[in-house]
């Protein structure tokens, strides 16, 4: 480390750590009042990411826990592993969602969320389905052990790549005739329209912000990285805090610091600090592993390859092809984002969403972290490496891992592969050598 | 086990031979030979796939099609299909594209993905795009059973099926035609209830193992041959002789996607299991009863209403009260079962994920079970045998609680 | 002369391919793995560099003066085998050595004074019928001490075993625990002076006079005066990382394997290596790059050991079980997919009446099958498709592999298998150091290397 | 012979192994064991073997093959003419280690291709198992494999086992590939002695995984031809006694030796097993089944 870059990086530490403290303490927070949920009589529902109905929870003055979230969580913290085992002590399969097992396996243990205070138990299971058969099976196992109601909201699937007004209505139809009636029966109030379209109208905001964030990854060098990096960008939006202030001045600090960034020609901050010099640039599918969150990230950071795109990122929402929540039309635009996140997209529109991030951002390659857990994001990948390097030249990658079962993490597998992956690219550019 | 009686075997003796033989012979019909013929004979007509686990077989065959179900390739080699999928992903998806990369799904006019989990969903986005000129549907199956939410939006999604099998050449779909369609049907599912219940009160004359090929034969014919099929096996097993066996009774569950080999049958029954009930070929009894036919009720909604409201609660829908154990030891309990044996495709996940519930249901019952896992290609049941085998002794010795 | 090393630590076989400044191939070498992974490759490096020398004998040779030229090039194969020769008698009497000592120290040393002088006239035989193996044109089952010796000592105490009634196992068993220490010791030797030795011993054969043999002698001189310079190396495959070698000088065997092979046939696409612990999918495009790949290990089931656990098995050589299964009427479907697993199988079939051709036709058609389908995931099988690894040494293994390519991707596919298949990976990394060398960035040998270099 | 006193046999085939026991008992109950019999089966035919092996038994126990009252077979060999019936080897295997040490509560059965855990109640049912399918890995192959390598009679392994000072693991978990490493290690100068420890260790921590999976608790009985390497048994103690979850697996206490008559415990079982069927089957008044299977025994011997 050269004097003239660590002030430049410590300034930019400083910066980043800016929006990061942010978030932590907004995090931080949401798990205090979950806490201190039954002492201030809130209600509690537990629901998915991708389709989440976080303005209509907040506009019922309810509190959200996002199971993945601590299945995540717990993943980053090395405790899922010991949560896996304890679910499949209890009879559950080797071969199915590890996030279903970690989180079952942190009920047994007490349920205790990733800052180390006791989760409530719901009030309500909110199963707004959205793009993984997986989340009905979930809440069944969770249903067993809370015995507390559940609403299912069914969203259909985008086989045809669109979104019909036949779904629309359907998605509608069941909000106002199911679950938002027993959404009120349990929070004990009435929707309040007006307040929901405030939320909605926070949420466009928010959204706004976070769009000009990923796409700030068109520059060279890409002043974030939209995948390891990504995560973090993406979490107050995926979870309990779309639709409020909180988020608002989130974003806007973030997109504050990447222009910064931009402006400095800063390349993005990685585990070992900011990345010196971009040398390649990738696009990502697939969830990250999250046992080996950094180990996985210092592999692509220690290289020089910045990931400028990614669809992880969108699974709570695909923004970037114009989505906005919007206070006008509250139903259908519910609607709209539940049968529009990444999950629910079906595999054409994949590889297109995929070769258009290739293209806008100008990637060197693309890389598929296929995960075991998960056959809604798995089932097809080796399709859509064989469609989107015949399409776009651009070479492809694959490994596989899992999200958060360590003993599928294979680290040296891994890191050979991504080396010999790299070395392969680095040898394309030199023209066959 | 112990030679206290003879199962009738197939020999030339055995009355049930040569239905025996035909229905082997349909149910393994992989090259489609059956459905090039039938198409040979309506020349015109349409021959639509699709595959596990429920899909409206009336709907086509009330428009002049012939469903045929593509269930899986059973035993042979897999090599183009296994480099589309990664190791932790069930079989099925791999035999279905082995068999369509191969050549045998040529005759197919279409295929339709019913919903049942994310494997054979995204299968169906990857047929569009390995087959654009065939016609590929995804049907939603709903999982709310609101005849005003989920039946109203069942009801689109047949209809839009309809008209895109339509618009491929088949014959418009009819008040009339199909209520004809399911007539046939359910004289069909008559037949299958009166073999379910020969199984249950004389296991020695159709095995599971049997009824398993007949039932599977139908997959390439329209109901009303299937029904025939099904008569002249049920005939002729009447006829048979023998004396039942010292076996344990059991029901088999979790196997109603990827089908089990033969072999894996054949061996739980050496182990000494009489399989009662089984879920093999789920589809087929997926609704309860019959397709009520009403006056004045189109029996599009007739056919749609038997599915939200007469469907069975199995993995593949969504139960929103604690029912599926309680079904489940009712079935137990109907056919006198001494245990279930819970048989489950590998990497399935609906399967596999719901087996906790229903193995807690099951012991707070009291009812003995067990549990392994299989692939469609197992070829070696030694380790299934053993453990079968370990748990038909445990009934029989005990007849107590086993796992 | 300036050259550069690619080093191929296989699971079961080290190779080591030497290149010129042209990058054309000088030299070869090949060991077997079974012992120090850095014995293995100093091993490998002796005897490519031993290839060098000879090359340099050949050339050298042909241009001996009044006309001894040809006469002369036409004796180096006969100086090959009588090094070979050397080497072999050299290592038996070590070997007797070994064994002697060891059996001094061993815990299980059951009845040592009836062993040693049955261990003494076995390698007297084996000493005996050395001259024949190296003979010219004489069919050997493997160049490498440890399967030739191995062989004789079998045979001799077969025949002791069944003349004199004695004890085979405890015999065998002596030999097996001292094999380890005589290939160790093999690196000792100083490989000039046993280059001269050979030389010598076929100059005397020469009975028409002085002057080829003088030539002869002079050409082996002059050959093993001239300096190699060793400038650049790459290590690669399994084991590499296990080398004492620099991060530099170690590149992915994956890049190795389809840089090689593309070297030798420009027109590849995909290449399928089989070796004895991993088996290997690889697309390359028209540079030799690779673009693509797949690779299953850590499992014996469906690589080269799987074909040596059942030729274990069944007593055969791993030459011979190809053959075997040539000879098949029908192929008999193997279910087990663990090696072991199989290896039970394989029994049960025979105790069933099965015919151990056919049984063995279903076990090659077993791994062939993991093969295409970890082909199938790689990308598929693109024209032209080059076979390497040792498995491609049996003919069964390419005679399904050929049935399957046909079955699955038409018969438009040409299937390319070269004698030296089995030194792609370090060709390709002979390649990467010659590219290293040729933008002036060399990295040098180890320097415990350096006693192989002096030869 | 006392009035509810049986005479039974058991017929255990394995892959490497037959194994025969002969026991006297009340409905499988205060069992003696007469005679027993072990015929390595190395490439012979099984069928042939198991009458040989009998035959052999019958003899010692100085008795006609016709005189027992229930002859079970178990194993592969269910297909035996001279068997009255047959049970399956986790049935076997659990009532036969409660034969052979009534405190057991769980069986390790460890054979040449095969482990199994089996958790069993006081009567020998089996409350639950796992085992290693499909993959060789932690077996008796895998032992005898190296063993092979090493030229160490199989007899020597666990006393050899046993001396290890420094014991060293194989990295590879595959019972073919062992071997490379095994090869490394003895190049590297590793002893026989801590090599086979070695491979001890690494088999006994895949059955440790499979010991605490099934929930055991208590007396852990080793059966199955491994049960007869002590360096095993060693290595399992230790791999049991180190808990990696150390707070919750503290509490359970589980202890797990071996009976001089565990490679013979499925055929032991099969036998106690038998007598209790024929109890249950006089009781039924079955005698037909009964009957027409000795005539089958005096055919066979
Ligand atoms: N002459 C031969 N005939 C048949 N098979 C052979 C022959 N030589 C080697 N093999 C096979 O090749 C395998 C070793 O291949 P190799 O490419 O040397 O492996 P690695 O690169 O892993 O060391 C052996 O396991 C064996 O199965
Ligand atoms: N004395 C012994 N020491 C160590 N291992 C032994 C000994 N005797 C037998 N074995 C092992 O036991 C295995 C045979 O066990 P067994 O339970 O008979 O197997 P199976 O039932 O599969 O035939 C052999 O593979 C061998 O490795
Ligand atoms: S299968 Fe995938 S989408 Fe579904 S719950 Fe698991 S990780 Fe989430
Ligand atoms: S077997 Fe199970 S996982 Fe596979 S397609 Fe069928 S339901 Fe889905
Ligand atoms: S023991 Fe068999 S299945 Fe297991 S790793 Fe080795 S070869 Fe593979």
């Amino acid at each position: 480390m050269t004097t003239t870059t660590t002030t430049v990086k410590s300034e930019k530490e400083a910066q980043k750590d800016r929006s990061q403290a942010r978030q932590k303490e907004m995090i931080a927070n949401h798990f205090k009042k979950l806490a201190r949920a039954k002492e201030d009589g809130k209600k509690v529902v537990y629901t998915f990411v991708p389709g989440n109905l976080a303005e209509l929870i907040s506009a019922l003055d309810m509190l959200p826990v996002l199971p993945e979230i601590n299945a995540l969580q717990s993943g980053m913290r090395k405790r899922s592993g010991a949560f896996i085992q304890e679910a499949e002590k209890a009879g559950h399969s080797e071969d199915v969602c590890t996030y279903v097992k970690c989180d079952l396996g942190m009920l047994k243990k007490g349920n205790i969320g990733p800052t180390d205070e006791p989760l409530p138990p719901p009030d309500l299971l909110l199963l707004s389905y959205t793009g993984c058969f997986t989340f009905m099976k979930w809440f069944e196992l969770l249903r067993e052990e809370y015995k507390c109601p559940v609403v299912m909201l069914h969203v259909p699937y985008q086989a045809g790549g669109e979104i019909t007004q036949e779904m629309r209505d359907y998605v509608v139809a069941q909000l106002r005739d199911e679950v938002i009636p027993v959404m009120e029966k349990v929070a004990g109030k009435k929707l309040d329209m007006k307040v929901l379209q405030q939320h909605l109208a926070l949420s466009r905001t928010a959204e706004d912000a976070l769009v000009q964030v990923w796409e700030s990854a068109r520059h060279r060098p890409s002043p974030i990285d939209g995948y390891f990096g990504g995560v973090y960008y993406v979490g107050p939006i995926f979870s309990s805090f779309r639709g409020g202030q909180d988020a608002v001045e989130y974003y806007k600090e973030l997109l504050e610091e990447t222009n910064d960034r931009i402006s400095k020609g800063l390349g993005p901050m990685t585990p070992d600090g900011v990345m010196p010099k971009e040398k390649y640039r990738l696009v990502v599918e697939g969830p990250p592993n999250w046992t080996n969150f950094y180990d996985f990230w210092r592999m692509f950071s220690r290289e020089g390859a910045t990931i400028v795109s990614s669809t992880y990122t969108r699974v709570g929402g695909l923004y970037d092809t114009g989505f906005r929540h919007d206070p006008d039309k509250p139903m259908e635009s519910l609607a709209d984002y539940c049968l529009g996140c990444y999950t629910n997209l079906n595999l054409p529109s994949r590889i297109d969403l995929l070769e258009k991030y290739i293209k806008d951002y100008q990637a060197d390659g693309f890389l598929i972290n296929s995960v075991k857990s998960c056959n809604s994001f798995s089932v097809g990948q080796l399709l859509i490496l064989r469609q989107l390097e015949e399409r776009t030249g651009v070479p492809g990658g694959f490994i596989e891992s899992d999200l958060v079962d360590p003993r599928y993490f294979g680290k040296a597998n891994i890191e050979n592969r991504v080396q010999s992956y790299l070395q392969m690219l680095e040898a394309r550019r030199n023209g066959g050598r | 086990m112990e030679p206290t009686g003879g199962a009738p075997g197939r020999t030339a003796a055995d009355p049930a031979a040569d239905v025996l033989e035909k229905a082997r012979v349909l149910a393994e019909d992989l090259a489609l030979n059956t459905v090039k013929a039938w198409k040979q004979k309506n020349p015109g007509m349409l021959a639509i796939g699709h595959l596990p686990v429920y899909t409206p077989r009336v709907m086509f065959e009330a428009m002049g099609c012939l469903p045929v179900a593509v269930f899986g390739a059973g035993e042979i080699d897999i090599i183009k299909g296994d480099s589309y999928f990664q190791s932790y992903i069930c079989h099925i998806p791999r035999s279905t594209v082995e068999l369509g990369l191969g050549g045998q799904l040529d005759v197919l006019d279409g295929m339709v993905f019913p919903s049942i989990c994310d494997v054979i969903r995204n299968l169906g986005g990857m047929w569009k795009l390995m087959f654009p000129a065939k016609m590929s549907a995804y049907l939603d199956l709903p999982q709310n059973f609101a005849w005003g939410l989920g039946g109203r939006f069942y009801m689109g999604e047949l209809k839009r099926i309809a008209a895109e099998t339509e618009k491929r050449g088949a014959r418009p779909l009819t008040e009339e035609g199909l209520r004809r369609a399911i007539k046939a049907e359910n004289a069909r599912r008559r037949a299958l209830a009166e073999l379910d219940a020969l199984r249950r009160e004389e296991p020695h004359k159709a095995r599971a193992s049997e009824a398993y090929l007949v039932a599977r034969a139908g997959g390439v014919m329209l109901a009303e041959e299937h029904e025939k099929l099904i008569r002249e096996f049920l005939a002729a097993a009447r006829k048979r002789t023998g004396r039942p066996m010292d076996n344990v009774r059991v029901v088999v569950a979790g196997s109603f996607c990827e089908q089990p080999p033969l072999g894996l049958i054949k061996t739980l029954e050496k182990a000494g299991c009489d399989i009662l009930e089984d879920d093999f070929q789920l589809g087929l009894r997926m609704i309860d009863g019959d397709i009520e036919l009403k006056d004045g009720m189109p029996a599009l909604e007739s056919l749609a209403r038997a599915f939200t409201e007469r469907g069975r609660d199995t993995a593949s829908r969504y139960v929103p009260d604690d029912t599926k154990g309680q079904a489940l030891i009712r079935r137990v309990k109907e056919c006198k079962a001494d245990g279930v044996v819970f048989a489950a495709a590998s990497f399935c996940d609906p399967a596999l994920l719901d087996q906790p519930m229903l193995e807690h249901a099951l012991t707070r019952a009291g009812i003995p079970h067990t549990s392994f896992k299989f692939a469609e290609n197992t070829g070696q049941f030694q380790v299934i045998r053993e453990q079968a085998g370990a748990f038909s002794d445990s009934v029989r010795l005990w007849g107590g609680q086993a796992a | 002369m300036k050259c550069v090393v690619g080093i191929d630590l296989g699971s079961t076989t080290t190779k080591a391919v030497i290149l010129d400044e042209q990058g054309e191939m000088v030299g070869r070498g090949i060991t077997n793995s079974r012992s120090n992974y850095e014995v293995a490759c100093q091993v490998a490096h002796q005897e490519a560099l031993i290839s060098v020398r000879f090359a340099m004998l050949e050339r050298v040779g042909a241009a001996s003066e009044n006309g001894t030229g040809e006469r002369v090039k036409a004796l180096v194969p006969a100086v090959k085998s009588a090094y070979r020769l050397e080497l072999y008698l050299h290592g038996l009497d070590d070997l007797e050595q070994v064994i002697a000592a060891q059996m001094g120290r061993s815990l299980l040393n059951r009845g040592r004074a009836s062993l040693e002088p049955s261990v003494k006239r076995i390698l007297a035989m084996a000493r005996e019928n050395a001259p024949a193996l190296f003979a010219a044109n004489a069919p050997r089952r493997s160049d490498f001490f440890r399967d030739l010796a191995g062989a004789a000592y079998v045979a001799g105490a077969e025949k002791l075993a069944k003349e004199n009634g004695e004890e085979f196992e405890p015999l065998v068993a002596a030999y097996d625990r001292a094999i380890l220490e005589v290939e160790t010791h093999a690196l000792q030797q100083d490989i000039s002076t046993v280059l001269k030795r050979a030389v010598n011993r076929v100059a005397r054969e020469q009975k028409d006079g002085e002057p080829v043999a003088l030539a002869l002698v002079r050409a082996a001189d002059q050959a093993l005066s001239q300096p190699l310079h060793e400038v650049a190396f790459v290590g690669t495959g399994y084991g590499r990382q296990t080398l004492p070698f620099p991060r530099e000088a170690v590149r992915s065997e994956i890049l190795c394997h389809g840089r090689g092979a593309h070297r030798i046939f420009p027109g590849t696409r995909t290449v399928l290596d089989i070796g004895g612990q991993d088996t290997k999918a690889i697309q390359v495009d028209g540079h030799g790059v690779v673009t693509g790949f797949q690779m299953n290990d850590r499992c014996a089931a469906g690589c080269g050991r799987y074909l040596g656990y059942i030729a274990d098995e069944l007593n055969l050589g791993l030459h011979e079980l190809g053959p075997l299964a040539l000879q098949a009427n029908t192929m008999v479907k193997v279910n087990s997919t663990c090696t072991v697993f199989a290896g039970a199988e394989l029994r049960e079939r025979l105790a069933l009446g099965q015919r151990r051709e056919d049984i063995l036709a279903g076990l090659h058609r077993s791994i062939m099958l993991r093969a295409m389908s970890l082909l199938a995931r790689s990308g598929g099988v693109n024209n032209e498709f080059t076979f390497t690894g040792g498995v491609c040494n049996n003919p069964m293994a390419v005679k399904v592999l050929r049935e399957l390519v046909v079955q699955n991707y038409g018969d438009k596919i040409h299937l390319n298998i070269h004698p030296d298949s089995i030194y792609m990976g370090a060709l390709g990394g002979a390649l990467f150091a010659l590219d290293d060398l040729r933008a002036d960035k060399p990295s040098l040998l180890p320097t415990t290397w350096a006693a192989g270099a002096a030869a | 012979m006392a009035e509810n006193t049986q005479l039974t046999a058991g017929l255990d085939a394995g892959s490497a192994a037959v194994k025969v026991a002969i026991l006297r008992s009340q409905a499988g109950n205060h069992a003696e064991v007469v005679a027993t019999s072990v015929q390595r089966i190395r490439r012979r035919e099984v069928a042939e073997v198991c009458r040989i092996a009998f035959a052999e038994a019958c003899q010692r126990a100085g008795v006609q093959p016709t005189a027992f009252d229930y002859v079970a077979s178990t194993g592969e060999a269910d297909q035996m003419d001279f068997a009255h019936g047959h049970f399956y080897g986790m049935t076997t295997h659990g009532r036969g280690a409660l034969v052979l040490d009534p405190a057991t509560r769980c069986v390790m059965d460890v054979g040449a291709l095969h482990a199994r855990a089996i958790k069993v109640d006081e009567r020998g049912r089996v409350l639950g198992h796992r085992m290693t399918s499909q993959c060789a890995s932690g077996s008796g192959q895998f032992v005898e494999n190296i063993a092979r390598y090493l030229g160490v009679p199989l007899e020597d392994v666990g006393a050899l086992s046993v001396t290890a000072k420094k014991p060293e693991e194989v990295s590879s978990i595959c019972a073919v590939l062992a071997e490379t490493d095994v090869i490394n290690m003895v190049s590297r100068g590793v002893s026989t002695a801590d090599i086979l420890k070695g491979i001890h260790l690494s088999s006994a921590g895949r059955l440790a995984r499979l010991i605490r999976a099934v929930g055991a608790e208590g007396t852990v009985l080793l059966t199955g031809g491994m049960a007869a390497d002590k360096g095993l048994i060693a290595a399992l103690k230790e791999s049991l006694s180190e808990a990696p979850s150390k707070k919750k697996d503290a509490a359970v206490t589980i202890d797990v030796h071996a009976h001089e008559l565990s490679p013979l415990a499925g055929a032991v079982g099969a036998a106690a097993l038998g007598a209790f069927r024929f109890d249950q089957l006089r009781r039924a008044g079955r005698w037909d089944v009964l009957k027409g299977a000795r005539e089958g025994a005096a055919a066979a011997v």
